[in-house]
C-alpha cells in the first residue's frame, strides 16, 4: 500500500547549501579571480606575521629617496626606509585590522541583530535598537577620536572604535531577515516541540542569517581597511608598525616635489586588495542569495 | 471551418539556469478559437505560466529563451516581433491577469490612474474619457460605487475586487484573447465563484477568447469548453470538455481526475493517488515523462517519447491511451 | 466515547495599538468564545474562509498563541492554565504540522537533526533507541533512510510534508492539529499526504484537528466538521450531515461555490454578494448578516448561540448558529 | 493635522535617542576626550595655573551638573563660547555651516542624480555590456580611496603642474563664478567616490523592483520602456532611495566634509568639529552633538512624512 | 576676485603654517596670534624693524625706560594722543585715548584666572605686590603696588629683584594695551573683537585666515630707515629704500592665509598671487634652490619672479630625556643611576644629527652643543662638538661598560603629537637605536592626537623621552637656561625635570645679572653641565627660507613676536 518514493530530483552536486554555494562560485569567473587575489594577499600577510618576509620594515637601510632599484624595488623613503617592504609589511596590518574588525563586528551584530529581531516590540529590541540609533548619530571621528584616545596608547583603540560603529549596519541586515525568518513555520515548530527560546535563535533561526553575516564581514573587512586610511592620514590610526594609510599619508607632501614612490606603492597595494575583495564580495553575495540557491 | 485566433505551434522555451538549461516548455502546440474559452491545467511547474507569458512575449529574458515553434495571432507572426510593436498588442489585442491579486497592482498608483493609463495608450482618448470608461469597467465587474473607489490604491480593497479590478482593466481595451494565469487561486471559494462568474459574464459579453490557466479541475469543469492537459512542459491531452471528463485517455488526467477530492456521499477509505512526483525538468526519465508514475507504462514508454495523436477533437500524447486494453 | 480535548468559550484577541502613545485602543477578535470537543481517535476538520480564524484557533489550542480566555482540556489537563514549564512536558501530548513545505522544516538542518530535536529535548531515550525511532518513523510516512542527511530543500513538497508529518510524530502524541497540511500540494500529491494523515489516525488512534478552506478535503478526512465564520463557530455536525443537510446559509453557499470537477454538474451556486467584513470593525448581531441571503431585522440585533437542532445518523450532534433555527 | 500630530509623538519618541546621543558623548568627551586644560597653560604654568584653568573650564564640576548644563543648552540652543578661540559657537556654526553645505551640496546632488541615472541605465541593461561597464566602473570607485582621490584630483586640475584651471585652496567667495571656481574640483573628488557607492545601491534597489509583478503587469498592459522605468519602477524605489539620502543628511550638515575642508583650506564647519574633537573643544562639539542628534530625530520623522508621500500603503500611526 | 570694493586698495597677501586660536593679547602664545596682536595693538616697546642682532626701541613708549640703580624701578612715559580705534565698546562707540592706566589693566590682566592668561609667567612672582593682589581677588579697582600709573602718561614699574629681561618681555604680544571697556563690552568673545589701537584693524576672522585693514587713525610717524637699522648692502636689492618717510601702515588691507600643508601653501604662492608670501617646502628645496651652501641661492627662473632672505631661527630643537624616570633618569639606586647615565649617553652618540639634519631639515640647520643657540650672544662658537658626534660604536661600548644587555634595556616611549614629521622622526630615532643594538619592540612611539594631550603627558612627566621645541620669547639665553632649571620641572618648562644643585644655583645668580663677560662665562658653565649630564641631546637651530613676490615692497622676520614687520610692508600695485 506504499507507493510512496523518495527520488530526490538532482540530488547530484552536493548536500548543503554551502556546497551549492561553493558549487556556484566556482563557475563564477570573476569571483574566482578576486579570490586569488585575496589569497594572495593572505599569504602576504601570513608570511609576514610568520616572519618570512616584510620583517625590515623600520630599519634605515638606503639613502633618502632613492629611485626603485634592484635592491629597493620600490625604491626607499624619506628616512631611507624600504617603500616595498613596508608596502608588504602593511599587508598585515591592512589583514589584522579587517580581520579584527570584521570578525568582531560581525558576531556582535548577528548576536545583536538576532536577538533584537526575535524579541520585536519588546524592551529588548528597543533597548538595541536605541543603542543602534546612538551609535549611527554620533559622528563616527568623534566616536574613533574618544576611543582613541580613552585607549591612549593601547594598539587597538581605532579596532574597538571601527567595531562599535560597524556592526550596527550587521544588526540591522540580522534583524530584518530575522524578524521575516521568525514568521516562518519551522521557528512556531520548534515552539511546538518545546525548544527553549535560546536554542530557538542560535540553532534554527541564526544559521540562516550565516549567509548575510558572510557577505557583511566581506563588506566591513573593505570598509575597515579603507577607514584605516583616513585615520592614519588623521593621526588616529595605526599606532604600531606601518600601514597603507600612513605610508599614503607620508607620501601626500611628497607627491608634489615629484616622489610618487610611496604614494603609488601604497594606493596600488590598497586599490588592488580592496577591488578584489570587492568584487569577491560581490560574487560571494550572487552566490550566496538564498533565491538564487534554491533555483 | 473557423480560422484559430491564437495558434500555438510546437512552441520550445528554455531557461538557462544554474544548474543548466531547462527546457520548461518543449514542444506545445494548440488552437484558440475566436470566443472560446480554454483550460490550460496541470500541476505546478509544468510550464503553463510560461506558455501563457510566452504568448504575450513576456518571458524573462535572460534567462528564458524561445528555442523554436511559432505563436500566431489572427496569422501574424509573433514569436520575434521587437518590443516596439509586441507593445501595441499587449493590453490591446492580447490581455492578461495574474494569478497574484496583492502583487499585480501597482501600490503607489490609484486604481484610476492604472487603468486610465492604459485605456489612454490603447483606445486614444483623453484622460477624461478613459475615467468615465473605467468607471464603467468596474461597475461592470461588480465593483460597488466604482466612482469612488477607483481613485483608491490597491491596499485600500479586498484580493476579491482587486482581481476584479484587473479582470476590468484587462477588458478595457476589448482584447481578442484574454489570458487568466490561476486568476482566482489566491482567493477564498466563495470570491472565487463569484469572480469566475464575472469572468464569465463579460466574456460573453465582450465575446473575447479566453484561456484559463490553473490547476483546478474544477474550475476547468465549469467554466471552460477545452481544456489542454499539460504534464511537465508537454501536452498529455487536449479535449473539449465532456469527452476530457468522462473519458479521458491519458493515464495522467486520468489519474488527475480521480484524485481530486470531492464531496461523496459514500466516503472512501483511501484517496486514488498518482504515485510519485513530477519529474525534474532537468533529469527527464527517457521515453514518456510520465512513465515512471504509469500503471499502463511498457517497454516502449520508456524507449520513445508519445507524440500527439489526435481522434477527431481529442488529442492524446500516450502509446497506450486509456480504453484501449494495455 | 471519551472526549479527548473539550474546549470551551475559547477567546484569542489580538491588541490593537493606536492613539498618541500607541496604546491599546481595541481588539481584533480572531477567536470568538468557540467550544466544541473532539472524541479520542477522531478528526475534527474546521473549514471556513481566509482570516476567519482558524489557524489562531489551532493554535491557541496548542498554546503557541497565549489564549485570552477560555479553557482547554486535553485528556483531563487544562491546558489554558499550565505554566511554561508544565507546558513543555504537556507539548509532548500535541503537536502540529504546518501548511508551507518549504517554510515549515528549518532549511539548515538535516531530516536527521530534525527529527532527533524533540527527543533529545524531552530527553526521550537514548541516542541509539531515538536513531531507531527515527527510522521508524520515516519507514512509517514512507520514506527511504537514505534521506536522513540530507536538507530540507532537496526534496520536493510532499516529501517535506511527510517529514514534518514524521516530526510531529517523534513524541507520541495524542492530539496533533494539521493547519493547512496539504493546502500548499499539487493535487496528485494531495491525495497521497491525505491517505497518509487517514492512515496514522486509523492505526496511532490520534485525534486530529484539520484546519483546511477546502470543504472537500475535510469532508473527506473528518468525522465531524466545524464551519468558522469571523471568529465563531457558525455550525458543527458530522461530515456526512453538513454535506447532506447543511444548516447555516453560509455552509451553504459555501458547499455551493466548490467547483465541481464534472462538466455536467448541475447544483445551483449561490453566489455571496459582498466581502468579508473586516474582523476589526465586525458588524453586529450575526456577523454573516452582511452577506446572507436570507437575513432577518433580528440577525443584525442580536447574535445567535450555537444551538444543537438534531442529531446526525453517526448520534454526533448537529449544531447551528442562525436565527433561522 | 494627522501629520502634526504624528510628528509630535515622533518627536516625543524620539527623546531617549537624543539623551542617549548626547550622554554617552558627552561622557567620551568628558572621561576621554582630550584635555584642554594642557592647551590652555602656558609655557611654563604652575599646578595652581593649572587649577584655575581647569577651573574656568568647569572640569572641576560633578558630570551630572555638567551634564545638565548641557541639556539645557541644548534646550535653549545656547551653546556658550568656544574653549579655543572664545567665539560664540552659535555665530560659528551660523559662520562655517552656510559653507560647508555650499561645499557639499552639489556633490552631494549630483552623486545623488548620477547615482540613480546611472543605475537606470544598469538596470535596464541588467546582464549586458552597459550593466557590466557600469557596474565595472563603480567597484574601481569604490575601491579608491577618498584622501587618494582629493591629492590626485588637486594635483591634476589646480596645481600649476597639472591643468591649473582651478584655485589650489581657499573660499573666496562673493559671487556665483567665485563659487563655482572654487567648489568645482572638490565637487569633482566627491562625485568621483560617491558614484560607486550610490550606483550600486541604486541599481540593486531599482533590479529588485523591476521583479516585481506589477511591473510585469505594467509590461503587460503594453507599457513602453521609459514610463515603465520611470514611473513605475522609480517611484516604488523611492523609499530606500529616499532613506539613503535623508540618512547621510545629518552627517553631511553637521558635519561637513572633513578631508575637503582640510585639504582646500576652506572655513567650514567639518574642519572646526575636527579641531574641536582632537583639541578638546566641549563647547563646540556639544552643539554639533547635540544637533546632530536634533537632526537624526527631524530626518526620521522626515523620512516617515516622505514615505507615507512615495508609498499609500504606509500609514502614519 | 577678493571680495566687494577691493579695486583701487593696496592688498598684501601674506601667509603662515599655522593659524592662531584667539587674538586676546593674554593668549597670544604663538608666533601666529602674535602676527595679529602686535598688528592690532600697540605696546610700549618693539623691535627695530631691519637691525640684527635684535635692538628695542619705544613704540607707544616715549623712550626707553628709566631705570633706578638697584634695577627694580622702572618708570616709562607714552605717547599722548594715541587713540583706540572705533568701536561700540566705548560709550558713544569712538575711540578714546590710551593712556597710562589702560598699560597697567592690560598687566593685570594676566593675573586674573578669568583672563586663561598664558604669558603671566613673564612677570610672576616678580614685580611687587601683584601676587598679594590676585590672592585677594583680582579686583581691578585695588591697586598694585608695583604697577601703577603715577599719571595720564606715565607707568612705574617696582619689580621684587632686578629682571634684566623685563624691557624684552613688553614687545611682546603678552604686553600689548587693551582698553577695559573693550574687555567687560565683550566678554568671552573679546578674542575674537580686538580693539585696539594698532596699525590695522580686523575684519574677518576664521580657521583659514585674517583679513586686517589700515586702521586710518594710527598716529603719523614716517619711516626713518636709518634708525630702523637700513643697511644698504643688506636690504638694498629689496627696494625697501622706497618706503622710507612713508606713513605705515602701508597697504590698506593686510591678509593672512594659515595654510597647514607647505605644499598646497606653495602652489597657491607660486599660482599667482593667491598669496605673495611663502616659505618653501622641504620637499621642494632641490628644484627651487641653485644651492644650499654656504650662501643660499634661488634657480633663476625662481629668483626672476621672488625676492628670498634666509636666516636661523631663534629658537632650537632638541630631545630631553625625562629625568624623574627612574628608568631612564634619577634613581634611589646610585648604581642604577650611573647605568641610566651611561644609557643616555649611549643614545646620544646613537643619535645622528647629520642625517636629521639632512632629512628633515633640508641640511641647512645649524647644529651646535647644548642648549645656547647661535642667535643668542652668549653662544660660544669655539665649544667641543664630542656631544654631537655620531658613533654608533662608543654607544654600544657604553652599553657594554654600563652592564646594559637587550633584555635588560628599558623600553622607551618617545612622545609626539600624532603627525606625519613626528612619526618619521621616531622611526628614525629608532632606526639609529636599533643600530646600536636596541630591540625594536622597546623603543616605541607615544602619539597623542592633539597638542594638549602630548603636552599633558610631558607636564605630569609621562614620557621618558620627549622631542621639543623651543622658540625664545627675547634674545637672550636666560630664556633657554631656564629649561633646565630645577624649580621650573613639570608642570613648568623643565620638561627634562632635570635637577642639579649647582646649575640652579648658577641660574639663580645669574637671572638677576646684567649681560656681562662673568655671565656669559657662567651662562657657558651651565651649559656644560647639561651636557655632561647627558639630558639631552641638542641642538639644531633650523634654517628658515622666506619668499615673496617682486611687486611686495617687505623683509620679512618671523623668529621674535612675529609679524612686527608687516607694518612696513607695501605693494607695488593697487588692486585693479
Ligand atoms: N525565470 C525562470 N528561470 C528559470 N526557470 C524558470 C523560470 N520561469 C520558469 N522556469 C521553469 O519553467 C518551468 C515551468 O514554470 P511555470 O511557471 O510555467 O509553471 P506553472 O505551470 O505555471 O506552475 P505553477 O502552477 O506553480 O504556477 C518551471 O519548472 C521552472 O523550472
Ligand atoms: N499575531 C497576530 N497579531 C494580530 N492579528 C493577528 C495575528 N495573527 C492573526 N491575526 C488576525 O487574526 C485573524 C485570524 O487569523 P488566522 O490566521 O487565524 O486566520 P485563518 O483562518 O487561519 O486564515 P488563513 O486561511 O488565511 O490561514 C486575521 O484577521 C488576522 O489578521
Ligand atoms: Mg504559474
Ligand atoms: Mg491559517
Ligand atoms: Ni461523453
Amino acid at each position: 500500500m506504499n507507493t510512496l518514493t523518495d527520488d530526490i530530483p538532482g540530488k547530484k552536486e552536493s548536500e548543503s547549501l554551502w556546497g551549492k554555494a561553493w558549487y556556484k562560485f566556482r563557475r563564477d569567473r570573476i569571483g574566482m579571480v578576486s579570490l586569488g587575489v585575496v589569497i594572495f594577499f593572505m599569504i602576504i600577510a601570513l608570511g609576514v606575521w610568520a616572519g618570512l618576509w616584510g620583517q625590515n620594515w623600520s630599519g634605515i637601510e638606503g639613502p633618502m629617496w632613492a629611485p626603485p632599484s634592484a635592491e629597493h624595488w620600490a625604491g626607499t623613503n624619506i628616512i631611507g626606509q624600504d617603500i616595498f617592504e613596508r608596502a608588504i609589511y602593511s599587508t598585515k596590518t591592512a589583514f589584522e585590522v579587517g580581520m579584527v574588525v570584521a570578525i568582531l563586528s560581525t558576531i556582535l551584530g548577528g548576536l545583536l541583530g538576532a536577538l533584537a529581531g526575535y524579541f520585536t516590540n519588546t524592551w529588548v529590541d528597543e533597548l538595541i535598537l536605541w543603542l543602534m540609533g546612538v551609535l549611527d548619530s554620533i559622528p563616527f571621528y568623534l566616536f574613533v577620536a574618544a576611543i582613541a584616545y580613552s585607549l591612549q596608547g593601547y594598539a587597538y583603540s581605532m579596532h574597538v572604535a571601527m567595531i562599535a560603529t560597524f556592526w550596527t549596519t550587521t544588526a540591522r541586515l540580522v534583524r530584518g531577515e530575522v524578524i521575516k525568518l521568525k514568521n516562518f513555520e519551522f521557528v512556531e515548530a520548534a515552539r511546538a516541540i518545546g525548544l527553549p527560546q535560546r536554542l530557538i535563535i542560535f540553532r534554527h533561526i541564526t544559521p540562516n542569517t550565516f549567509h548575510i553575516l558572510l557577505v557583511q564581514a566581506t563588506i566591513v573587512f573593505v570598509g575597515a581597511i579603507k577607514s584605516e586610511v583616513i585615520l592614519s592620514f588623521l593621526g588616529l590610526g595605526v599606532v604600531d608598525g606601518v600601514s597603507w594609510g600612513l605610508m599614503i599619508a607620508e607620501s601626500t607632501q611628497e607627491v608634489q616635489a615629484g616622489h610618487y614612490s610611496n604614494f603609488i606603492t601604497a594606493s596600488v597595494f590598497l586599490f588592488i586588495l580592496v577591488m578584489a575583495f570587492n568584487m569577491f564580495s560581490d560574487s560571494l553575495q550572487d552566490a550566496l542569495d538564498p533565491k538564487k540557491v534554491s533555483a | 471551418m473557423t480560422q484559430p485566433l491564437l495558434s500555438v505551434k510546437d512552441l520550445v522555451i528554455e531557461f538557462s539556469t544554474q544548474r543548466g538549461i531547462v527546457r520548461a516548455i518543449d514542444g506545445v502546440s494548440f488552437d484558440i478559437m475566436p470566443g472560446e474559452t480554454l483550460g490550460l491545467v496541470g500541476e505546478s511547474g509544468c510550464g503553463k505560466s510560461v506558455t501563457s507569458l510566452a504568448i504575450l512575449g513576456l518571458i524573462p529574458s535572460p534567462p528564458g529563451r524561445i528555442i523554436s515553434g511559432s505563436i500566431r495571432l489572427d496569422g501574424r507572426e509573433l514569436v520575434g516581433l521587437p518590443e516596439s510593436e509586441y507593445r501595441h498588442i499587449r493590453g490591446k489585442e492580447i490581455s492578461m491577469i495574474f494569478q497574484e491579486p496583492m502583487t499585480a497592482l501597482n501600490p503607489v498608483f490609484t486604481i484610476a490612474t492604472q487603468m486610465t493609463d492604459v485605456i489612454m495608450r490603447h483606445q486614444g482618448m483623453t484622460r477624461k474619457q478613459a475615467r468615465e470608461r473605467a468607471i464603467e469597467m468596474l461597475s461592470l465587474v461588480g465593483i460597488p460605487s466604482p466612482g469612488k473607489r477607483i481613485d483608491e490604491y490597491p491596499h485600500q480593497m479586498s484580493g476579491g475586487m482587486r482581481q476584479r479590478v484587473m479582470i476590468a482593466m484587462a477588458l478595457s481595451c476589448n482584447p481578442k484573447l484574454l489570458l487568466a494565469d490561476e486568476p482566482t487561486t489566491a482567493l477564498d471559494v466563495t470570491t472565487q465563484a463569484q469572480v469566475l462568474e464575472q469572468m464569465v459574464k463579460l466574456q460573453d459579453e465582450f465575446d473575447t477568447s479566453v484561456v484559463l490557466v490553473t490547476h483546478d479541475l474544477g474550475v476547468v469543469a465549469q467554466t471552460c469548453s477545452r481544456a489542454v492537459v499539460m504534464y511537465a512542459g508537454r501536452v498529455a491531452e487536449q479535449a473539449p470538455i465532456h469527452p476530457l471528463f468522462n473519458h479521458p485517455q491519458h493515464p495522467y488526467t486520468e489519474g488527475l481526475l480521480k484524485s481530486i477530492p470531492r464531496i461523496r456521499e459514500q466516503k472512501l477509505d483511501e484517496l486514488p493517488t498518482i504515485p510519485g512526483t513530477v519529474p525534474d525538468l532537468l533529469h527527464l526519465p527517457s521515453g514518456c515523462r510520465f512513465v515512471d508514475r504509469c500503471y499502463r507504462a511498457d517497454d516502449a514508454c520508456h524507449q520513445r517519447e508519445p507524440d500527439l495523436q489526435w481522434h477527431n477533437d481529442q488529442a492524446v500524447a500516450c502509446f497506450h491511451p486509456v480504453g484501449e486494453a494495455s | 466515547m471519551s472526549d479527548l480535548l473539550e474546549v470551551r468559550n475559547l477567546k484569542k484577541y489580538f491588541p490593537i495599538k493606536g492613539g498618541f502613545f500607541r496604546h491599546t485602543v481595541g481588539h481584533l477578535k480572531a477567536v470568538d468564545d468557540v467550544s466544541f470537543s473532539i472524541p479520542k481517535g477522531h478528526t475534527f476538520g474546521l473549514v471556513g474562509e481566509s482570516g476567519c480564524g482558524k489557524s489562531t484557533l489551532g493554535r491557541a489550542i496548542l498554546r503557541l498563541h497565549e489564549p485570552t480566555g477560555g479553557e482547554i482540556h486535553l485528556d483531563g489537563t487544562d491546558i489554558s492554565r499550565l505554566n511554561s514549564r508544565e507546558l513543555v512536558a504537556h507539548r509532548r501530548e500535541m503537536q502540529i504540522i504546518f501548511q508551507d513545505p518549504y517554510a515549515s522544516l528549518s532549511p539548515r538542518r538535516t531530516v536527521m537533526q530534525t527529527l532527533l530535536e524533540p527527543m533529545e529535548i524531552h530527553g526521550i531515550g537514548n541516542p541509539a533507541s531515538r536513531k531507531e525511532k527515527v527510522l521508524e518513523l520515516l519507514d512509517i510516512v514512507g520514506m527511504r533512510p537514505n534521506v536522513l542527511h540530507r536538507y530540507p530543500h532537496e526534496f520536493s513538497g510532499g516529501q517535506r510534508q511527510r517529514i514534518g508529518i514524521a516530526r510531529a510524530l517523534t513524541l507520541d502524541p495524542k492530539f496533533i492539529v494539521a493547519d493547512e497540511a496539504v493546502s500548499a500540494l499539487d493535487v496528485s500529491v494531495q491525495s497521497q499526504v491525505l491517505n497518509l494523515i487517514a492512515r496514522l489516525q486509523r492505526e496511532l488512534g490520534i485525534s486530529f484537528l484539520f484546519i483546511s478552506h477546502d470543504l472537500a478535503v475535510v469532508q473527506h478526512i473528518s468525522h465531524e466538521i466545524g464551519v468558522m465564520y469571523l471568529g465563531k463557530l457558525v455550525e458543527v455536525a458530522s461530515s456526512t450531515d453538513l454535506y447532506r443537510k447543511p444548516l447555516h446559509p453560509y455552509t451553504k453557499a459555501l458547499l455551493s461555490a466548490i467547483p465541481v470537477p464534472d462538466p455536467d454538474s448541475k447544483t445551483r451556486r449561490t453566489i455571496l454578494q459582498g466581502d468579508v467584513p473586516s474582523p476589526l470593525n465586525p458588524p453586529s448581531g450575526c456577523p454573516f448578516r452582511t452577506r446572507c441571503p436570507e437575513a432577518m431585522d433580528i440577525c443584525a440585533r442580536s447574535m445567535p448561540a450555537l444551538k444543537t437542532v438534531g442529531e446526525g445518523n453517526n448520534g454526533l450532534p448537529h449544531q447551528v448558529a442562525c436565527h433561522l433555527y | 493635522m494627522e501629520m502634526l500630530q504624528y510628528a509630535l509623538r515622533k518627536f516625543i519618541t524620539g527623546i531617549p535617542l537624543i539623551i542617549g546621543v548626547t550622554l554617552i558623548s558627552f561622557l567620551l568627551m568628558v572621561y576621554f576626550g582630550p584635555d584642554k586644560t594642557y592647551e590652555l597653560v602656558g609655557k611654563n604654568p604652575t599646578p595652581e595655573q593649572i587649577q584655575e584653568v581647569r577651573h574656568q573650564l568647569g572640569y572641576d564640576q560633578p558630570f551630572v551638573t555638567r551634564y545638565l548644563e548641557y541639556l539645557k543648552e541644548l534646550v535653549t540652543f545656547d551653546f556658550g563660547y568656544s574653549d579655543s578661540t572664545g567665539e560664540r559657537v552659535n555665530s560659528i556654526l551660523a559662520r562655517t555651516v552656510p559653507i560647508s553645505l555650499a561645499l557639499i551640496i552639489p556633490g552631494f546632488v549630483l552623486g545623488n542624480l548620477l547615482g540613480i541615472a546611472l543605475a537606470l541605465i544598469a538596470a535596464y541593461h541588467r546582464g549586458r555590456w552597459w550593466d557590466k561597464f557600469i557596474m565595472g566602473g563603480s567597484v574601481v570607485g569604490m575601491s579608491v580611496s577618498f584622501l587618494i582621490v582629493i591629492i590626485a584630483f588637486q594635483v591634476i586640475f589646480s596645481s600649476n603642474d597639472g591643468l591649473g584651471w582651478f584655485p589650489v585652496r581657499g573660499w573666496n567667495v562673493y559671487d556665483f563664478w567665485d563659487y563655482l571656481r572654487y567648489v568645482t574640483v572638490p565637487t569633482l573628488a566627491t562625485v568621483f567616490v560617491a558614484l560607486g557607492y550610490n550606483t550600486r545601491f541604486y541599481r540593486a534597489v531599482i533590479v529588485e523592483e523591476m521583479g516585481r509583478d506589477h511591473v510585469r503587469t505594467a509590461k503587460a498592459f503594453g507599457t513602453p520602456p521609459g514610463e515603465l522605468l520611470f514611473k513605475h519602477i522609480l517611484k516604488n524605489a523611492m523609499i530606500p532611495i529616499i532613506t539613503r539620502i535623508m540618512f547621510s543628511i545629518p552627517l553631511v550638515v553637521i558635519s561637513g566634509s572633513l578631508l575637503l575642508e582640510s585639504y582646500f583650506g576652506i572655513p567650514g564647519v567639518g574642519l572646526v568639529t575636527y579641531d574641536a574633537i582632537t583639541t578638546g573643544d566641549q563647547p563646540i562639539l556639544k552643539a554639533v552633538v547635540g544637533i546632530t542628534a536634533v537632526l537624526f530625530v527631524v530626518v526620521l520623522i522626515l523620512n516617515d512624512i516622505f514615505y507615507k508621500l512615495v508609498d499609500p500603503r504606509v500609514s502614519l500611526k | 576676485t577678493d571680495g566687494p570694493d577691493t579695486t583701487g586698495m593696496k592688498i598684501y597677501r601674506h601667509s603662515l603654517n599655522g593659524s592662531p586660536s584667539s587674538l586676546d593679547p593674554a593668549q597670544s602664545a604663538t608666533l601666529y596670534a602674535n602676527h595679529v596682536v602686535v598688528n592690532v595693538y600697540d605696546t610700549l616697546y618693539a623691535y627695530k624693524y631691519l637691525a640684527r642682532p635684535y635692538q628695542i626701541k619705544p613704540n607707544l613708549a616715549v623712550a626707553l625706560p628709566e631705570v633706578s640703580d638697584d634695577g627694580l624701578t622702572y618708570t616709562i612715559r607714552i605717547k599722548q594722543g594715541v587713540e583706540f580705534i572705533d568701536d561700540p565698546a566705548f560709550p558713544d562707540g569712538k575711540g578714546r585715548e590710551v593712556t597710562a592706566a589702560d598699560f597697567v589693566y592690560s598687566l593685570k590682566r594676566h593675573f586674573d584666572p578669568k583672563t586663561r592668561s598664558q604669558g603671566s609667567w613673564f612677570w610672576a612672582g616678580r614685580i611687587k605686590g601683584m601676587d598679594a593682589w590676585k590672592k585677594a581677588g583680582s579686583d581691578y579697582d585695588k591697586d598694585v603696588e608695583g604697577l601703577k600709573a603715577l599719571d595720564r602718561y606715565t607707568i612705574q614699574i617696582i619689580l621684587n629683584k632686578p629682571f634684566p629681561q623685563l624691557i624684552h618681555t613688553l614687545t611682546q604680544g603678552y604686553a600689548a594695551i587693551v582698553p577695559r571697556e573693550a574687555v567687560e563690552y565683550y566678554g568671552r568673545e573679546f578674542s575674537v573683537h580686538p580693539v585696539g589701537s594698532g596699525p590695522f584693524k580686523l575684519q574677518r576672522f576664521d580657521s583659514v585666515g585674517v583679513v586686517l585693514v589700515r586702521n586710518p587713525n594710527y598716529r603719523k610717524e614716517p619711516i626713518d630707515l636709518a634708525f630702523e637699522g637700513y643697511d644698504e648692502a643688506i636690504h638694498g636689492k629689496y627696494g625697501i629704500k622706497e618706503i622710507d618717510g612713508k606713513i605705515p601702515p602701508l597697504v590698506d588691507r593686510l591678509e593672512i592665509h594659515f595654510i597647514k600643508q607647505s605644499l598646497s601653501r606653495w602652489n597657491s604662492f607660486t599660482k599667482g598671487d593667491e598669496i605673495q608670501y611663502a616659505g618653501i617646502p622641504k620637499e621642494l628645496l632641490d628644484d627651487v634652490l641653485a644651492q644650499k651652501q654656504p650662501e643660499i641661492i634661488l634657480k633663476p627662473e625662481y629668483a626672476k619672479k621672488y625676492f628670498m632672505t634666509s636666516g636661523y631661527e631663534n629658537g632650537f630643537v632638541h630631545t630631553d630625556f625625562n629625568m624623574r624616570d627612574p628608568e631612564i633618569g634619577y634613581n634611589d639606586d646610585p648604581q642604577r643611576e650611573k647605568m641610566n647615565h651611561a644609557l643616555r649617553c649611549a643614545i646620544r652618540y646613537a643619535y645622528n644629527w647629520d642625517d636629521r639634519n639632512k632629512k628633515f631639515y633640508n641640511e641647512m640647520g645649524f647644529i651646535f652643543p647644548g642648549i645656547i643657540p647661535p642667535v643668542v650672544p652668549e653662544y660660544d662658537p669655539d665649544a667641543s662638538r664630542e656631544t654631537l658626534r655620531h658613533d654608533p660604536e662608543k654607544a654600544r661600548q657604553l652599553l657594554q661598560q654600563a652592564g646594559w644587555t637587550a633584555d635588560k634595556l628599558p623600553t622607551l616611549t618617545y612622545g609626539g603629537v600624532a603627525s606625519v614629521d613626528s612619526r618619521q622622526m621616531f622611526e628614525q630615532f629608532r632606526g639609529w637605536l636599533m643600530k646600536i643594538g636596541y630591540p625594536r619592540e622597546k623603543v616605541v612611539f607615544d602619539s597623542y592626537a592633539s597638542f594638549g594631550d602630548f603636552n599633558r603627558a610631558v607636564k605630569k612627566a609621562k614620557i621618558k623621552i620627549v622631542g621639543m621645541g623651543w622658540g625664545l620669547d627675547y634674545p637672550d639665553a636666560e630664556n633657554t637656561l631656564q629649561l633646565f632649571y630645577g624649580p621650573n620641572g613639570s608642570p613648568g618648562s623643565n620638561n627634562a625635570n632635570f635637577d642639579d644643585p649647582e646649575y640652579n644655583r648658577l641660574y639663580e645668580k645669574t637671572s638677576v645679572m646684567q649681560q656681562s663677560p662673568e655671565r656669559t662665562r657662567l651662562y657657558r658653565r651651565m651649559n656644560q653641565i647639561v651636557l655632561d649630564s647627558c639630558v639631552t641631546i641638542s641642538g639644531l637651530s633650523r634654517q628658515q627660507i622666506f619668499l615673496w613676490h617682486k611687486d611686495v615692497v617687505s623683509f620679512p622676520d618671523q623668529s621674535i613676536v612675529g609679524g612686527f614687520h608687516l607694518k612696513f610692508v607695501d605693494v607695488k600695485e593697487a588692486q585693479k
